[in-house]
């Protein structure tokens, strides 16, 4: 156990997945030499070599594309797409392939695809470099969609991720690179699909994932300073949702707050507000709350701060939980 | 680059041996010209089948390919059994070359399935339908081939090449130009075998481009050969050569089959709107089986006896096809909640049984 | 005022617009002497000459990224994608270029550019036929989607689409291209944004768009018979969403059923119950039940009539609101 | 096709006249020599001070495009003010030669813009980010040209054309390529001008293709051109010629102008870990500023005098960019709403109010 930051868990977690499987091949631009632009996957083409780590041409279908014939041809392609923004050229590939193969096939193949996405804002960056576009995904049956807020859930998940027969969308919160965590290689991960728990409450819900898990718990740990007592969720799985959990604590705290950086309409949010308002009807003292981006493109860097959801969005929407 | 398409067999059934990258192809066999000739018989019966069976209700839709069945069998024939084969939604021609068992190719367009067959089992992967698509699939395919080793080793049972398909249409589409760059950066063991039957739907060629399909792969850096479609040995020859080099390592080729499809774009279309019909007389001229069954007989390869033997087996196809597609079972309801993930999730399976429940209760009331 | 189908008054809405004005041009596959593949532009590049009514070549990132282009030269292009399941090719063009290209430009340049596409199932059709890809769009800032129900509307929302200035996604139901009614070319339209009660109702409310709409009528129908009064909001924009006249109605009713074929997870359904939760949740008698896809590819055409919702499962979700 | 790159000025400022498909290039005389030349120093100089800006924290980032100077002068300066030019996100000393103030370039890269001019004003559009999608944004706008009957009348004060640029890396996306079907099968009034400065972030050419860039403009049917890209005498030519062959209506060319960025791909970029430094100092050689300094200086163009004017110029310039930077104001809170929609929809209106009363109350808690 030591302390490591999320960019070097994945590191970590994609070695030791090409140790456990050499049928694991990397794909992406600039994954090679490079190592990325976010460096993780620094030092597996050298090891690795290029035949198992590709620096692809600079197309996003290409990389999509080319990792489900791979993955056809037996092998358990791990793309990278450079930043959020530029996942859409991609869009076809998933949508229409990657997607519903396993359905075409009638179960009998499968494609074990990993889609791996630096995502999220609050870094400074210039235009498609700060895009939330997890909805897209799981609005689209046939993937998984997991996002880890942790180095340790990182590595954890970027293997389980590896392991998956179906093709997973790994979203990785830009902003939590660097942030160090604890990491045991040799821990037993949690199930994919669940959500954790990361702070139990009594008197309100905080459902979040990614970047914005370390803005819950700053919210809740004020909460607990005023004397209320926040539950943080963090959701880790996008697709499939673990409403179980959800519901668990919505049923006993009656108030639920859901938080993301991707815009309101038709977000997470919605999802999970529907679902809550529909699953836990009579236990809901206030009306689900969402904060999230707002419905316009990604601004410019220097309206970002205001324009993403931070502690104080995320304690105001507490707040109007207890005005019920 | 010339355009003059690379052709042995002129429609009046006459062979002309040609010198191509591999050596003179041909001369071709008494057994192996019939064996062609048969393939395309029993091709267009699969074909004429299915469209009967569309009118009579029995299938939604249909994309014919009459007239290209000399392009579908001189490729499909090309490949070994280890070769990778990537079709569009029109190669029924290719998928007879291939074993697929031609009924399984109905359940598509009869609604019974988005697939039918096991890509796997027979080295033919499933029909695609967004245009283009494939290509990629196919150089992802030819990756993994390299990653295996199978390439350049010069052992033939060892060597593998992909087979891709698709249509004069798809070369505008910005992922089969991906496919093309992947596939010369990396110098694949692919070809891609373009049937230009000069339509993409209601579209002429002249839409896409205003020069051969063939020299498209100059701009990428890869040979593109143009053979005239609808003569199945120079289709063949051509693609056993590209495909011959693609596993000796030597990277991609593209092969544009200039032919026709004289039938509509689907059995759902109206080409009365956008085309004449004299254009499609003078293709139903150069017919490709015609042409082979004028060598068959001309060079003696096939007398009157073989012809009936061979009408016979078209009319058990035939039979085949009508009862087997009438016996294609519908699909279990829940088969497309069993599908969509290796395990079903909670929520889905929270939305199958509401289904269930449904679908019962249906049953129950038209009981 | 005749009987038209709503193929034919999309055609006379084009007609129209291309009359009004001469920087109108249409796009797309198979639009020209085909008339495109259900033939709503039937005819018109035979009166309008192929600059203005182009055959476009194969490819749909193309069509939309040269109306981008178009648009900025001063032109209104139409594109036209063929099929629901064939947009994402474009989706680069879309989300990247198209939604926020005015955002980009700091308000000084807009995209008049609106993207046709025949969408939703029941027409036994295989696959990518029968897509309803309309939550993806809604999600994107930038854009407006539309989706008419009734020839009148189509007629008067394409025209008002082709005047728009923003970017409009323009939602054609296949299964209601052939189904006719009362068509007055002169009647004055309706606003765009606003959602329409085409039956009022004191009971419960059910809100839908597109082909759906007469589904949801004659559930209502039924309705009445069993002594419930139902009113049907046919929603027209998707996005922006008119939750005003459904706020109403909930406020009445106190029940809501959403329903869409789009599959579930984060489509519209989960948006308007998220606001509805949050804006009427004291009215709310029951929690907004959605009637969907389901969160599966699209079916067989041999299974989609029990995937799609129709009245029977529209009216189990009635009979779920009053079971609270 | 030539792959020998057109060169008209040698590394040590010597001449050679050439001729081009419009007639010969040049001579090109003393005033425009010099122009050229201080357009190339300008560019340098807003790059080095958007640079040094970069690390002093002003700009989040800045890709350079130091030793491009001539290729983006030469093509920049060959489009007339009613031609039409679509660029990347490094066209800087295009941006210089549109007339387009320089510190509204920095905006983008210091963000407090995703935009920073009007695109109208300048016939200069906005950056592009996402490789590929400006070229088919080109190509609508040329097809509007086409449209306006802009294009082929032979009045110089009619005709008009679309530049558009792009780089190396961008021709292995699916978008360009798409570009090169419509402008080939519509013949449309646009040049593509890539320059081919070897590298893509870390990616060196090899993994694109295998082929020069120019070449692939032969497989969709136009031509393709190969320049020298240090050299802003033969970019100049080369353009000059495509524009007016496009305005001409004779359809799309590719122009390559093969060069090198001198410097990491973006100020955020280690280049350390992919390329080595010699390549560097070979290009450092070819030097595209010193070139033409050297021409002016021994064919008696320009004297002491003139440089140590532009010198003077430079440094106002710099001076300009800093404080502009500086003064560059922050966009108003509500302004991503306001520019989403022509009309702010209500829903959209109501999440304005929100954050309005959010920001106002964080300025409560600040003060
Ligand atoms: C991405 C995509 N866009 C549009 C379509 C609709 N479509 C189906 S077939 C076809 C024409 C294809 O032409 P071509 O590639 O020449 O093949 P052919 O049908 O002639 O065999 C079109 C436009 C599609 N299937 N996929
Ligand atoms: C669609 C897309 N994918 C990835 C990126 C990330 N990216 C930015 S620049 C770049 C390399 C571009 O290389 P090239 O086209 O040669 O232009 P250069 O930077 O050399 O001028 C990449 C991969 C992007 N901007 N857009
Ligand atoms: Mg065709
Ligand atoms: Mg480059």
């Amino acid at each position: 156990m030591s302390p490591t930051a999320m960019a070097h868990a994945l590191n970590a977690g994609l070695r030791r997945a090409m140790e456990d499987d050499d049928r694991v091949v990397l794909i992406g631009e600039d994954i090679g030499r490079l190592g990325g632009v976010f460096r993780v996957t620094d030092g597996l083409q050298k090891d690795f070599g290029d035949l198992r780590v590709v620096d692809s041409p600079l197309g996003e279908a290409g990389i999509v594309g080319s990792a489900i014939g791979l993955a056809m041809a037996g092998y358990r392609p791990v793309c990278e797409i450079q930043f959020d923004g530029f996942v859409f050229p991609a869009m076809n590939q998933i949508v229409t392939q990657l997607a519903k193969y396993r359905h075409r096939a009638e179960g009998r193949a499968s494609l074990p695809v990993v889609v791996r996405i630096p995502v999220g804002g609050g870094i400074g960056a210039i235009e498609h470099h700060s895009e939330s576009p997890e909805a897209y995904f799981a609005h689209t049956a046939g993937l998984k969609v997991v996002c880890p807020s942790s180095p340790q859930d990182a590595y954890d998940l970027v293997r389980q991720a590896v392991r998956s027969d179906d093709p997973v969308v790994f979203l990785e919160p830009k902003r939590s690179y660097w942030r160090k965590g604890e990491l045991d290689l040799d821990a037993v991960p949690a199930p994919v699909e669940r959500a954790r728990v990361l702070r139990a409450g009594d008197d309100v819900t905080v459902v979040t994932y990614g970047a914005l898990v370390p803005v819950a718990l700053e919210v809740a740990r004020i909460c607990a300073e005023e004397g209320r007592s926040a539950e943080v969720i963090d959701l880790r799985c996008l697709s499939p949702i673990d409403d179980a959990t959800i519901l668990d604590s919505v049923r006993r705290t009656g108030r639920l707050v859901v938080a993301h950086e991707a815009s309101r309409t038709a977000g997470l949010g919605a999802e999970i507000a529907a679902r809550v308002q529909d699953r836990a009807f009579y236990s809901l003292e206030a009306p689900v709350q969402r904060v999230t981006g707002y419905d316009t493109p990604y601004p410019p860097s220097r309206l970002e701060e205001d324009w993403l959801p931070g502690v104080d969005r995320v304690l105001d929407a507490v707040d109007r939980t207890f005005e019920h | 680059m010339s355009t003059e398409p690379l052709s042995l067999l002129a429609p009046d059934g006459t062979f002309t041996a040609h010198a191509g990258p591999a050596g003179p192809a041909g001369p071709f066999g008494p057994a192996e010209l019939r064996a062609l000739h048969r393939d395309m018989v029993m091709t267009r019966r699969i074909d004429t089948e299915a469209i009967a069976l569309q009118r009579q209700g029995e299938l939604g839709l249909w994309p014919s390919l009459l007239g290209q069945e000399a392009a579908q069998v001189g490729a499909g024939r090309a490949a070994t059994p280890r070769d990778v084969v990537f079709p569009t939604y029109r190669e029924h021609g290719v998928a007879w070359c291939r074993d697929v068992d031609p009924v399984s190719l109905l359940g598509l367009f009869r609604g019974t399935t988005l697939g039918g067959w096991d890509p796997a089992s027979n080295n033919f992967q499933l029909y695609t339908l967004v245009i283009g698509a494939q290509t990629l699939h196919a150089v992802g395919y030819a990756m993994g081939i390299v990653r295996d080793g199978d390439v350049g080793t010069g052992d033939p049972g060892r060597d593998r090449a992909v087979l891709v398909f698709l249509g004069d249409g798809s070369l505008s589409e910005g992922e089969t130009n991906e496919a093309f760059v992947w596939a010369a950066a990396q110098s694949l063991p692919i070809v891609f075998f373009c049937q230009n039957n000069q339509w993409a739907i209601s579209s002429p060629y002249s839409v896409q481009s205003r020069v051969p399909v063939a020299q498209r792969a100059q701009g990428f850096g890869f040979p593109g050969v143009r053979v005239d479609g609808n003569d199945v040995l120079a289709c063949l020859s051509a693609t056993r050569d590209a495909l011959d080099s693609a596993r000796a390592g030597n990277g991609p080729t593209l092969i544009e089959a200039f032919t026709y499809c004289r039938n509509p774009h689907t059995t759902s279309d109206d080409d009365g709107r956008y085309r004449s019909g004299s254009e499609n007389d003078a293709w139903a001229a150069r017919d490709p089986i015609e042409r082979l069954r004028r060598h068959l007989v001309s060079s003696g390869a096939a007398d009157a006896a073989h012809f009936a033997k061979l009408e016979a087996q078209e009319r058990a196809l035939g039979e085949r096809l009508r009862t087997g597609c009438r016996a294609l079972p519908d699909p279990p309801p829940d088969s497309s909640f069993r599908n969509t993930y290796v395990d079903l999730p909670a929520e889905l399976a929270g939305q199958l049984s509401e289904h269930t429940e449904f679908v019962a209760a249906g049953q129950e009331d038209a009981r």
